[in-house]
C-alpha cells in the first residue's frame, strides 16, 4: 500500500501552504494543515515537563494525551497563545486555524483515482510524494507518523553544515 | 354556477397581519375561500448552508437566530442532536436551567400569540394587555441571561451561564404576579361570547389531518393528538418534574387558544419545581466536550409551536458536515389547506394565526405552492381551470405593480 | 347666503371638535390599554403633516380618486351645518330626512374611494362597506324615528327644542332603547371596532384607503374625525336635550365619546355576516319595539 | 428499544434493508433499497403508526443520501430510513402519495439538492429568487461561493 | 423649521418591513407600541399601508427574492419619507452576511437615514434611533 510522504525539509521553509485538497465535506479545506499539526505534535514537540503550551492556553484546549499534546478543536479559539508559549517553536501559528481542516489521507474510496491526492500534485515545491513500502526502507531520516503517513524529517546537521561524527 | 368570478386577495408579502414577509393568495368566491396558495422564500436566509461553515459552538448562536420567538428551542434541539451524536450526558443542574429557559420562552411566546391573535381580531386591548404581561417575563430573561431575546444560554454539554441564587426569588415573584393575570386573561377569553362566536368551529383540523400532515405542537394537541416531545422524549429536566400535557378535542381555533393558555400554567409549574431543585442542586453546569466524533445525531425539542427537529452529521472536525433543521411551522402551515377552504376571508386571518405560523424558520427552506398544479387538485373542472388562469393573470399583474 | 355662513361655522367648529374628539378617542383607548397615549394636539399634527406629504395617485385609479374625499368632507360639513342651524337658529326648517340622506354620503365617498383606487384589497373593502351600510342604515333610521313618532314632526329644530319642554328623549323607555340603537349604529357609521370590517387593518390592510396618501388621506382622516364629532353632537341634541345647558351638554358629549371608546375596546372585530345579523336582527328588533313603545307613549 | 424495531423491520423486509445501525436505544438508521422505499415507509407510517418528522438530504460528492426520519412518539424512538442515490441525475420515488406532509420537504430537497422525486404531484422549482439559474443547487457541496446563483 | 416639518416630527407613521429577519427585531418593534414603551406618546403609529407611511422600518438582511420589492416599496412611499435600518441584519447582514440569499445590506438597496444596530436592538435603542431621526429632521 502506498503511503503519503511529507518532506519536511521543504515544508518547514514554506511561507504558506497552498496545496489543494480533495477532501470534500468542507470545501476550501486544506488537509495538509491538519497533517502538519499532527506531525508537529508527534515529531517536533519536545514534550516539555510542565507543558508551557498547555499552561498558556486560556481555554484548556490543549491536553497531554499518550505522551503527545492534542488540541481540542471544539475549545480552541485560535488565539495563538500556545504558539507564543512554546519554547521550541513547535506550534506554528498557521497550524491553529479556528475552523479545523481535515485530511483523511484520501482513505475513503470516494473518488476516481486520478482525483485522489491532489495535494501531491498541487504542492508547488514538490514536498509531497506517494511512496511504496519498499522505497521507505531505503530512505534516510524517515519517521512514521501513522500507517499511511511518513515524514522525511529535517536533517538539521546537514542544514547547519555540521559534519556528522 | 360555472362562470363564477374569483377574486384573489393577496395577503402579503407585506401585510400587517404577517409581521414577516410571505405571500398568500386566497382564491375567493365572494367572501368564501376556495383555494389557498402560498409562496415563500422572502425570508430564506440559507441557514443550513451557513451552518456548514461555522464551528459547532458558533452554530448555537446561528440557530438561535433562525427565529427570535423560538430563540431557545432551536438551540436546545441542536445541542440535543449534538449530544446524541457524541453521546454526552449533561449535569443535572444544567438540565434544570435548560428547562427553566425553555419554559419561560414558552410563556412569553404564548402570551405573544394571544396578543397577536387579539390584534388580528381587532381586539387591540387584548394585544396590549397580553404584551404588557409579557414584559416581566422578558425582564427575567434580561436578569438571567443578559438579553431580552436571543439568550445564548445553550451550549454543547450544558449551559453557558448559571442562574444565580439571588435571582431565584425574583423569578418566583414575577411568576406569582403573572399567575392571577394569566387566569384573568384565560377567563376573559373563555367567557367572551363574541370571541366564542368568532373562534368556535372555525378552521377545524381533524386528528387525521394532523397525522397526514405531520402537524405538531398546540396545533396537533388542539385536535386531540397527544404528542409533546417534552413528555415523549424527555430532555432537560422534563422527566424530573411533574406536569401535564394539555389537549383539546375540537381542533378549532378556540381549542388552540385554550391549549396555549393552559400550557402557560403548566410552564409556570415546571419552572417553579426547577427553581426548587436548583436550590438543592449545586453541581456543575456543564461537562467539557473536547471533540465531536464522526457520526450523525438527531435532536428534537418541543418549541412553543411544536417539535423542532435537528439532524447533524459530523466528520470529526469542528464544524458540521450537514445540519438539517425542521421547524414546527414547516409542518403546521400546510394544514391550512385542510382548515381554510370553505371559510370566509375574515376567518382566514385568524385561522392562519391559529397555527401561530412563523415564516422565519419555515422560510429557511424553500416552499412554494404553484397555481398550475393546484388547479388539478382543486377539482379538475375545466371551467374553474380557466377561471383560475384568469386570476393567475390578475395576480401576475398585481405582482408587477 | 346664511346657510353658507353656517357652513363656514360648521367647518371651523367641527374641525376643532373633530380634532379633539379624535384625540380623545386615542387617548382614552391608550388609557384603557395602560398606555400614556398621545398629546392633545396629536391629530392636528397628523393632519398638518399629511398636508405636506406627496400625493401618490396610482395608475389604476379613476378620476373619482381625488373627488371622493372632497365629497365626504363636504357632506360632513353640510350635516354639521344643518345640525348647528337647527340647534341655534329657532324657526329654521331643517328636515331630519334630508340630514339622514346627507349622513349616508361620507360612507358612500369611502366606497367611491375604494372602488376608484383599483386595488383588490380595496375592492373587498368596498363590498364589505356596502353590506355594512345596508346593515346599519335600517336600524339607524328606525331609531331616529322614535322621537319623530313622539313629536309628530320631522323638523329638527322642533325635535331638539321639544325636549326642553317635555324632558329629554332618553328619559323614556322608548327613547332609551332608540338611543342605544343609534349609538351602536353610529359606531358602524364611523367604522369603529367591532364594525370596522371595511378598514380592518389586519385583514385587508386598511382596506378602502390603502392607496391614499398625503392631502387626500388627510381629508379622509379629517372627515372621519369630524363625522364622529358631528354624530356624537347630533346624538346629544337629538336624544339628550343638548340645548338645555352648556356644561351638561359638554358632559353628555364626553360621556357618549367614552361609551363609543368602551365599545370599541372591549370587543373584537365582528365578521361581516355576524355584523349583519346583529344589525338586522337585534338592533332592528329593538328599534321596532322602541317605535311601538313610542306609540304607546312610553 | 430501537433494537427491537431494528429486528422487526429486518425480519419484515429482509430483501429491502441493505444495512442497519443502532446508534443508541433511541435512534436506529436503516439503509433501504431505493425501489422498496415506498413500501417500507408505508409500513412504518401506517402499520407502525409512526409520525413522519422530516427528511434530509446530504451531499457526499459521490452520492446523495436521503434520510427519512420517522418518530415513534410513544416509544421515544427515531427510525431513519436512508436511501443512497447517485449524484448524477438523482431520483427517488416520492412519498407524497403515502404521506401528505412529505410533499413539502420533497420540494425543498428538489430545489436545494436537485433530487427528482418520481411521482410527486407538483415538483416545480420556485422559491429561490426568480433569477436563480437552473441546475444550481445551493446546498450541494460544490457550491460554496456566497455569490452562487448571482449570474 | 417650518410648520410642516414640525408637524412631521410630531407625527411619524411607520411602516414595518421585514426582509429576511429572524423575527426578533420585528417583535421588538411591536414591543415599542405596547404599554411599557408606548411610542404613540410621540405620535408614532404603525401604518397599515406604505402609502400612509413617513418612515420605513426595515429589518432583516434584504434577501435576493425581496430586493426588488424593497426598492418598489421605497418608491411607493410618499415623500418626504425616511428609512430606518433596524438590527445588525439590515445594517450589515449580521450573522447571515455570508449566506447565498443575501442581497443587502439594506443600504445597498435603498438610501438609509438611520441605522439602529443590535441583535436585536432593545426597544429603548429603537426609540433612541427614532429620536435621532427626529433630530436629523430638525
Ligand atoms: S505541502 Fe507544499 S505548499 Fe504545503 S507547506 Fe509543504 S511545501 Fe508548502
Ligand atoms: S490557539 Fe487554541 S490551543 Fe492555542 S492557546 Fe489559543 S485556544 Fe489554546
Ligand atoms: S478582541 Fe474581543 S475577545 Fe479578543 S481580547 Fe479583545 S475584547 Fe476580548
Ligand atoms: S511547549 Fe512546545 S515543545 Fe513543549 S510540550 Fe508544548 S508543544 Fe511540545
Ligand atoms: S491526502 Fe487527500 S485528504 Fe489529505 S490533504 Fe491530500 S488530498 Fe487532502
Ligand atoms: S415556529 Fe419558527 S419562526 Fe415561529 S417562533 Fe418558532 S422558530 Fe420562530
Ligand atoms: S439583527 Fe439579529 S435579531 Fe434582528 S433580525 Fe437580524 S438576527 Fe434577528
Ligand atoms: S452582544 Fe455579544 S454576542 Fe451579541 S453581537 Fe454583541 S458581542 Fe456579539
Amino acid at each position: 500500500m502506498k503511503k503519503l510522504l511529507v518532506d519536511y525539509e521543504i515544508c518547514h521553509r514554506c511561507p504558506k501552504c497552498v496545496v489543494s485538497c480533495s477532501y470534500f465535506f468542507h470545501p476550501g479545506n486544506n488537509g495538509l494543515t491538519a497533517l502538519r499539526e499532527e506531525i508537529a505534535y508527534s515529531l517536533i514537540c519536545r514534550r516539555c515537563e510542565n507543558h508551557p503550551c498547555v499552561q498558556a492556553c486560556p481555554n484548556g484546549a490543549l491536553k497531554e494525551q499518550e505522551g503527545t499534546v492534542r488540541r481540542s478543536p471544539l475549545l480552541c479559539v485560535s488565539c495563538k497563545s500556545c504558539s507564543l508559549a512554546c519554547p521550541f517553536g513547535t506550534i506554528l501559528p498557521e497550524l491553529l486555524p479556528y475552523l479545523k481542516d481535515r485530511c483523511d489521507l484520501c482513505r475513503e474510496s470516494r473518488l476516481e483515482d486520478k482525483q485522489r491526492f491532489v495535494c501531491v500534485n498541487t504542492c508547488p515545491y514538490g514536498a509531497l510524494r506517494l511512496v511504496e513500502e519498499e522505497e521507505i526502507k531505503e530512505m534516510k531520516n524517515l519517521q512514521l507518523v501513522n500507517n499511511t503517513l511518513v515524514v522525511k524529517a529535517v536533517d538539521w546537521l546537514a542544514l547547519y553544515g555540521v559534519k556528522k561524527l | 354556477m360555472e362562470k363564477k368570478k374569483k377574486v384573489v386577495v393577496p395577503i402579503g408579502p407585506y401585510h400587517p397581519l404577517l409581521e414577516e414577509p410571505e405571500y398568500f393568495a386566497l382564491y375567493c368566491d365572494g367572501e368564501m375561500v376556495v383555494d389557498v396558495e402560498w409562496e415563500a422564500g422572502y425570508n430564506h436566509r440559507g441557514i443550513e448552508k451557513l451552518c456548514e461553515s461555522k464551528s459547532w459552538d458558533q452554530v448555537t448562536f446561528l440557530v438561535e437566530r433562525i427565529c427570535g420567538i423560538c430563540s431557545t428551542s432551536h438551540p436546545i434541539a441542536y445541542v440535543n442532536a449534538v449530544e446524541d451524536l457524541a453521546k454526552v450526558e449533561i449535569p443535572e443542574r444544567a438540565r434544570y436551567i435548560r428547562s427553566i429557559i425553555g419554559e419561560l420562552e414558552r410563556i412569553h411566546s404564548h402570551l405573544l400569540w394571544v396578543g397577536l391573535a387579539g390584534h388580528f381580531l381587532g381586539y387591540n386591548t387584548v394585544f396590549m394587555w397580553a404584551w404588557k404581561y409579557r414584559e416581566p417575563v422578558l425582564d427575567i430573561f434580561e436578569l438571567v441571561t443578559g438579553n431580552r431575546q436571543s439568550y445564548a444560554m445553550m451550549k454543547i454539554g450544558g449551559v453557558r451561564r448559571d442562574v444565580r441564587d439571588e435571582d431565584i426569588p425574583v423569578i418566583r415573584k414575577v411568576l406569582d404576579e403573572l399567575k392571577p393575570k394569566l387566569e384573568m386573561l384565560t377567563q376573559a377569553v373563555l367567557d367572551d361570547p363574541v370571541l366564542a362566536a368568532r373562534l368556535k368551529g372555525v378552521g377545524v383540523l381533524t386528528a387525521q389531518d394532523v397525522k397526514d400532515y405531520g402537524a405538531v405542537g398546540p396545533t396537533a394537541r388542539a385536535s386531540g393528538v397527544k404528542i409533546d416531545v417534552r413528555k415523549d422524549s424527555p430532555c432537560a429536566a422534563y422527566d424530573l418534574v411533574a406536569w401535564q400535557v394539555i389537549t383539546c378535542q375540537e381542533g378549532d381555533v378556540f381549542a388552540k387558544a385554550v391549549v396555549r393558555l393552559l400550557e402557560c400554567f403548566e410552564s409556570i409549574k415546571i419552572i417553579e419545581q426547577c427553581l426548587d431543585n436548583l436550590g438543592k442542586n449545586k453541581g456543575p453546569i456543564e461537562v467539557e466536550v473536547r471533540e465531536i466524533p464522526p457520526g450523525e445525531g438527531i435532536g428534537h425539542y418541543e418549541a412553543p409551536r411544536g417539535e423542532v427537529f435537528h439532524y447533524v452529521r459530523s466528520d470529526g472536525t469542528n464544524r458540521p458536515v450537514r445540519h438539517k433543521i425542521r421547524a414546527p411551522s414547516f409542518v403546521n402551515i400546510p394544514t391550512f389547506r385542510a382548515s381554510c377552504l370553505g371559510q370566509t376571508i375574515s376567518d382566514v386571518a385568524i385561522i392562519l394565526a391559529g397555527v401561530d405560523p412563523c415564516y422565519c424558520c419555515t422560510e429557511r427552506m424553500l416552499t412554494v405552492y404553484q397555481a398550475d398544479n393546484r388547479r388539478k387538485i382543486m377539482d379538475g373542472r375545466e371551467v374553474i381551470r380557466l377561471c383560475q388562469e384568469k386570476t393567475e393573470k390578475l395576480r401576475e399583474k398585481m405582482r408587477k405593480r | 347666503m346664511i346657510f353658507l355662513l353656517w357652513l363656514l361655522v360648521s367647518l371651523v367648529v367641527f374641525f376643532g371638535l373633530g380634532i379633539i374628539t379624535g384625540w380623545l378617542e386615542r387617548k382614552l383607548t391608550a388609557r384603557l390599554q395602560w398606555r400614556v397615549g398621545p398629546p392633545w394636539w396629536q391629530n392636528l399634527a397628523d393632519f398638518v403633516k399629511l398636508l405636506g406629504k406627496e400625493v401618490v395617485v396610482p395608475e389604476t385609479a379613476t378620476s373619482f380618486f381625488s373627488l371622493a374625499p372632497v365629497i365626504g368632507l363636504a357632506a360632513v360639513t353640510t350635516a354639521g351645518a344643518m345640525i348647528l342651524l337647527a340647534a341655534f337658529q329657532p324657526g329654521s326648517s331643517v328636515d331630519l330626512i334630508v340630514l339622514i340622506y346627507i349622513l349616508v354620503l361620507p360612507s358612500l365617498s369611502l366606497i367611491l374611494a375604494g372602488a376608484s383606487s383599483g386595488n383588490p384589497l380595496a375592492s373587498v373593502g368596498v363590498a364589505r362597506e356596502l353590506k355594512l351600510m345596508l346593515g346599519y342604515e335600517l336600524p339607524f333610521i328606525l331609531a331616529l324615528l322614535v322621537p319623530v313618532v313622539k313629536a309628530g314632526t320631522t323638523n329638527l329644530g322642533v325635535l331638539f327644542r321639544l325636549q326642553l319642554a317635555q324632558g329629554m328623549t332618553v328619559g323614556s323607555i322608548s327613547g332609551l332603547l332608540a338611543f342605544g340603537v343609534a349609538l351602536l349604529t353610529i359606531q358602524g357609521k364611523i367604522g369603529g371596532v367591532p364594525f370596522d370590517v371595511s378598514e380592518a387593518e389586519t385583514e385587508i390592510a386598511s382596506g378602502l384607503l390603502i392607496e391614499y396618501s398625503g392631502l387626500l388621506l388627510g381629508i379622509f382622516k379629517l372627515t372621519r374625525w369630524m363625522l364622529t364629532a358631528v354624530a356624537v353632537f347630533f346624538l346629544v341634541f337629538y336624544f339628550w336635550a343638548g340645548l338645555s345647558r352648556v356644561p351638561s351638554a359638554i358632559g353628555k358629549y364626553l360621556l357618549i365619546v367614552i361609551l363609543l371608546v368602551l365599545i370599541k375596546n372591549t370587543n373584537p372585530r365582528l365578521r361581516i355576516d355576524q355584523a349583519m345579523k346583529f344589525f338586522w336582527g337585534w338592533l332592528t328588533g329593538i328599534s321596532v319595539t322602541a317605535i311601538l313603545f313610542a306609540y304607546l307613549g312610553w | 428499544m430501537s433494537n427491537h424495531y431494528f429486528q422487526l423491520l429486518r425480519e419484515r423486509f429482509p430483501e429491502s434493508i441493505l444495512e442497519g445501525k443502532v446508534h443508541s436505544p433511541k435512534r436506529v438508521y436503516l439503509t433501504v433499497k431505493k425501489e422498496s422505499l415506498v413500501e417500507v415507509a408505508k409500513f412504518v407510517f401506517r402499520v407502525m403508526d409512526a409520525r413522519f418528522s422530516t427528511a434530509s438530504a446530504v451531499d457526499c460528492l459521490d452520492r446523495i443520501e436521503i434520510l427519512y426520519h420517522f418518530s415513534l412518539d410513544s416509544q421515544d424512538v427515531f427510525i431513519s430510513l436512508r436511501v443512497v442515490i447517485p449524484r448524477e441525475r438523482p431520483a427517488v420515488p416520492s412519498l407524497s402519495g403515502v404521506i401528505k406532509g412529505a410533499a413539502w420537504i420533497e420540494r425543498e430537497m428538489h430545489e436545494l439538492f436537485g433530487v427528482n422525486f418520481e411521482g410527486h404531484p407538483r415538483l416545480n422549482r420556485l422559491l429561490l429568487p426568480e433569477d436563480w439559474p437552473e441546475n444550481v443547487y445551493p446546498l450541494r457541496k460544490d457550491n460554496q461561493d456566497k455569490d452562487i446563483g448571482k449570474g | 423649521m417650518n410648520l410642516l416639518t414640525k408637524a412631521l416630527t410630531k407625527s411619524l407613521w411607520v411602516f414595518h418591513l421585514s426582509t429576511g429577519s429572524c423575527n426578533n427585531c420585528d417583535i421588538e418593534i411591536l414591543d415599542c407600541l405596547t404599554p411599557r414603551y408606548d411610542v404613540e406618546r410621540f405620535g408614532i403609529v404603525l401604518a397599515g399601508s406604505i402609502k400612509h407611511a413617513d418612515v420605513l422600518l426595515v429589518t432583516g438582511i434584504g434577501t435576493r427574492k425581496n430586493a426588488k420589492r424593497i426598492q418598489k416599496l421605497y418608491q411607493q412611499m410618499p415623500k418626504p419619507g425616511f428609512v430606518v435600518a433596524i438590527g445588525a441584519c439590515s445594517c450589515s447582514g449580521g450573522i447571515f452576511r455570508d449566506g447565498y440569499p443575501m442581497a443587502g445590506p439594506i443600504s445597498s438597496l435603498i438610501p438609509v437615514d438611520v441605522w439602529i444596530p443590535g441583535c436585536p436592538p432593545k426597544p429603548e435603542a429603537i426609540i433612541a434611533g427614532l429620536v435621532s431621526l427626529l433630530g436629523k429632521l430638525k
